[in-house]
């Protein structure tokens, strides 16, 4: 076994990779962004309605404009310059984790103010207030509503239509029952509470809404 | 034996131990913040109804809808097909099962947008492929399909073949058709500009 | 740069077989270096004489995954793309159990075999020659197998998952083992008479 | 140290060689995204030899049909170039430390003739044990070890448990 006597090239190799671990860990720069919330934590606060905002609310935020709260639009910049609301600053949804936005967006977080999303569309709206919720931002909110309607010159005066808290039903139920029963008989499923042309009242209750 | 080995058998344990302090990885598939920023941003998730209800009509055996609404709601209507997964429940290892199944395309829908959106970016996030969004959800579907406008008569022929797919496909779907328009055949391309999903499968589709 | 290279297409493909042919050469020169062209030096294992192949290939193990590991949690590679092979439980049984016998007969297996042509051992050329001939029996043979060469399949599986442990503590546990081994068998080659080959 | 070198006595650490060995094995699996193997390359010989001499069997039989597609030769694998690779770093290896040699090995207590026998037949049961674990002791026990597979480890805990055993029953033809 006198191969066995002869360490030094081993120790040379084997001192090489620890030096290749050691630098690597040292070297080793942790991502900007990480999650600080699981899925399921994730779609617990997707059911909170607290994280919705209506217009009214919102109007109410910007008129009040005490600095508790800032406000992000995250339309494309050529839409941001065409118009937007109060004193919104522009974080288009690709560039939400830009070293500078990140930068605002935590002092923003670190100063308690909430941070108000608002799109084109809700659905352009939740997917960078999802992105926030999930990496730390707790005072994310969304505005459940779409820029047009926000925009409106009284938006105290809503329509029905345009108020989107937490996606509602609103399909014509008239003609879905002429569908299922095509011949009016006399009996008539018990299931729609109004038979007549109507739209489906909203299954949550939101007290806060003004709108509505 | 040898000094040498003394010292080389302490680094190897030590190395071990560094490998104990290092974090277990059970999320293995989790797409990182960055990338679920990027898919986010890319709208090809979302299918235009339409496009939907010709892969229903043609019984297109690699589609699989999901309905995220609540089960009230899902029992009170939904579309023909589809299979209920509430919101709240999208992360069970029930839902992952149906979820996990490469060959088909799960679409989400929920009433409008939102709700489905959520339930897709909570799904990429934990790693799933081959999942899309019904752009519209049931509000458009039910207004485009069921509810189909006639277009007028200075419209181009297509809204024609559109319109009579969308009568067609609702006869399809409950039997009777609220006009008895004659069912003609579906238009031969998608009529959205929505692209079909790129993985392809054996079954029918366009 | 984030491995594995050519799976993530940041080698072109046509480099492959060049790859292939170097990273070889590497393995055949290590192989041959540690004494495995020697089929009475590999044997040295089971009778306690040399324990070399157990020393190396327990190294080698630990090293690479040790590298792996951290390689993945440092970013460098990504580990849930590197290929596992999958899991078939009794072929995989029966598979080794019939290759020890191989072993124990012809005292080299197919990688060592190849090094002991390169350098001129007429044993490895003969048992190449069998190994030839034992794939093309196997072959012959499959429609009677098919059924338990395909059965009981568990996929992709990692080993610490079959054991529901965790994979850092496994980690650790094997690496702990391995030392322990070599001790015990620098013990064992005390006391064991030399052979000469 | 330089003179018994040439000797072809002269062999490096064992330990130096396993931490190159696993330097070897992660930068195959750095660069691949697989592992090293050695029997994958016999395996494809054997369905090319079949296929030249017996094109129609080959096509027939469940198992060389798996390997053959019509694009490209199944020589042309990654695995045939590393086993060439493999010889040829073996030579450099043995010219350096003086080993190139004809050289039957055996046991003094055994003829050659009984060695070379129990070589084949050796590589025999190695060449059917490897195809039914889907690897070698390269191919599913060390490579699969580095990934910590189940496969691998299982198949390794065969190997030398069989071996083993068996060795011992076999222990005429070595020592």
């Amino acid at each position: 076994m006198k191969e066995l006597s002869k360490t030094n090239r081993l120790t040379i190799v084997v001192s090489a990779i620890v030096l290749v671990f050691i630098v690597g860990l040292l070297t080793l720069r942790k991502p900007d962004v990480q999650y600080n919330q699981s899925p399921e934590g994730m779609l617990t606060a997707l059911a909170d309605t607290a994280n919705y905002l209506l217009p009214s609310q919102l109007k109410r935020i910007v008129e009040a404009n005490d600095g508790k709260s800032v406000l992000i639009d995250v339309r494309n910049s050529i839409a941001y310059g065409q118009n937007h609301i109060g004193e919104a600053k522009n974080i288009p949804v690709r560039e939400l984790f830009t070293p500078e936005n990140l930068k605002f967006l935590r002092t923003a977080e670190k100063n308690n103010q909430q941070i108000i999303l608002y799109g084109e569309s809700p659905q352009q709206a939740n997917g960078a207030w999802m992105m926030l919720k999930q990496t730390g931002f707790s005072h994310a909110v969304m505005v459940n509503s779409s820029f047009g309607a926000l925009n409106r010159p009284a938006s105290d005066s809503i329509p029905v239509d345009m108020c989107m808290l937490r996606d509602e039903p609103r399909i014509d139920t008239a003609a879905l029952s002429k569908l299922r029963n095509p011949a009016p008989a006399a009996e008539k499923p018990v299931v729609k509470a109004a038979p007549k042309k109507t739209v489906l009242p909203a299954p949550v209750q939101h007290s806060s809404g003004g709108g509505c | 034996m040898n000094k040498r080995y003394l010292i080389l058998a302490i680094i190897a344990v030590a190395i071990g131990a560094g490998i104990l302090l290092l974090p277990e990885n059970p999320r293995d598939r989790e797409l990182s913040p960055a990338d679920l920023l990027n898919a986010i941003d890319d709208p090809s998730r979302f299918l235009s109804t339409d496009l939907i209800t010709d892969r229903l009509v043609k019984k297109d055996p690699s589609l699989l809808l999901i309905d995220v609404r609540p089960e009230a709601q899902f029992k009170m209507f939904a579309i023909p097909g589809a299979i209920n997964i509430p919101l709240d429940s999208l992360l069970t290892p029930s839902s992952q099962a149906a979820l996990e199944n490469k060959e088909l395309d799960k679409v989400f829908y929920s009433n409008s947008d939102v709700m489905a959106d959520q339930a897709w970016i909570s799904a990429k996030r934990a790693g799933f492929e081959a999942i899309f969004v019904m752009k519209g959800g049931v509000n458009t579907w039910f207004n485009t399909i069921v509810n189909a406008a006639e277009p007028s008569e200075t419209e181009p022929s297509q809204a024609f073949a559109l319109y009579h797919f969308r009568k067609g496909a609702c006869q399809y779907f409950f039997g009777t058709g609220e006009t008895a328009a004659p069912v003609t055949e579906a238009p031969k391309k998608p009529v959205s500009l929505t692209p079909r999903p790129v993985q392809s499968s054996s079954g029918g589709g366009c | 740069m984030t491995g594995p290279l050519i799976p993530m297409e940041m080698i072109p493909d046509a480099w492959n077989n060049v790859i292939a042919v170097l990273l070889g050469m590497a393995f055949g020169f290590v192989l041959e270096a540690s004494g495995f062209s020697s089929s009475r030096k590999i044997m040295g294992t089971f009778f306690g004489y040399d324990f070399v192949v157990l020393r190396v290939f327990f190294t080698a193990a630990i090293t690479s995954m040790s590298l792996i590991i951290y390689f993945d949690y440092m970013g460098w590679l990504d580990a849930s793309m590197l290929y596992i092979n999958p899991y078939y439980v009794t072929s995989a049984i029966i598979g080794g159990l019939v290759m020890g016998v191989g072993f124990a007969l012809g005292g080299f297996c197919p990688g060592t075999s190849f090094c002991g042509i390169a350098i001129g051992k007429i044993d490895a050329m003969f048992f190449t020659a069998g190994l030839f001939l034992g794939i093309f029996i196997f072959s012959e043979m499959y429609p009677l197998i098919e059924t338990m060469y395909n059965s009981k399949n568990l996929g992709g599986i990692k080993i610490y998952e079959m054991m529901g442990m965790g994979r850092n503590i496994f980690a650790f546990l094997l690496i702990v083992v391995a030392i322990a081994m070599f001790y015990i068998a620098g013990y064992v080659e005390k006391k064991v008479n030399k052979v000469e080959y | 140290m330089e003179k018994n070198r040439r000797d072809g006595s002269f062999y490096i650490n064992p330990y130096l060689g396993g931490v190159l060995l696993g330097l070897v094995l992660f930068a195959t699996y750095y660069i691949t995204g697989r592992g090293l193997g050695a029997s994958g390359a016999v395996k494809n010989t054997v369905v090319t030899t079949v296929d030249v001499i017996a094109p129609a069997h080959a096509e027939k039989s469940h198992y060389y049909s798996k390997f053959l597609n019509e694009n490209s030769s199944p020589m042309n694998n990654w695995l045939v170039f590393e086993v060439l690779g493999v010889m040829a770093g073996a030579f450099l290896s043995g010219t350096l430390y003086g080993r190139l040699k004809l050289k039957n090995e055996h046991s003094p207590k055994i003829k050659p003739r009984t060695r070379l026998i129990a070589a084949v037949a050796g590589g025999l049961m190695f060449g059917i044990g490897s195809q039914l674990a889907r690897g070698c002791t390269s191919g599913a026990a060390l490579s699969g070890l580095a990934v910590l597979s189940a496969s691998g480890m299982i198949t390794m805990l065969g190997i030398f448990g069989s071996a083993y055993l068996f060795g011992w029953l076999f222990k005429k033809l070595w020592i």
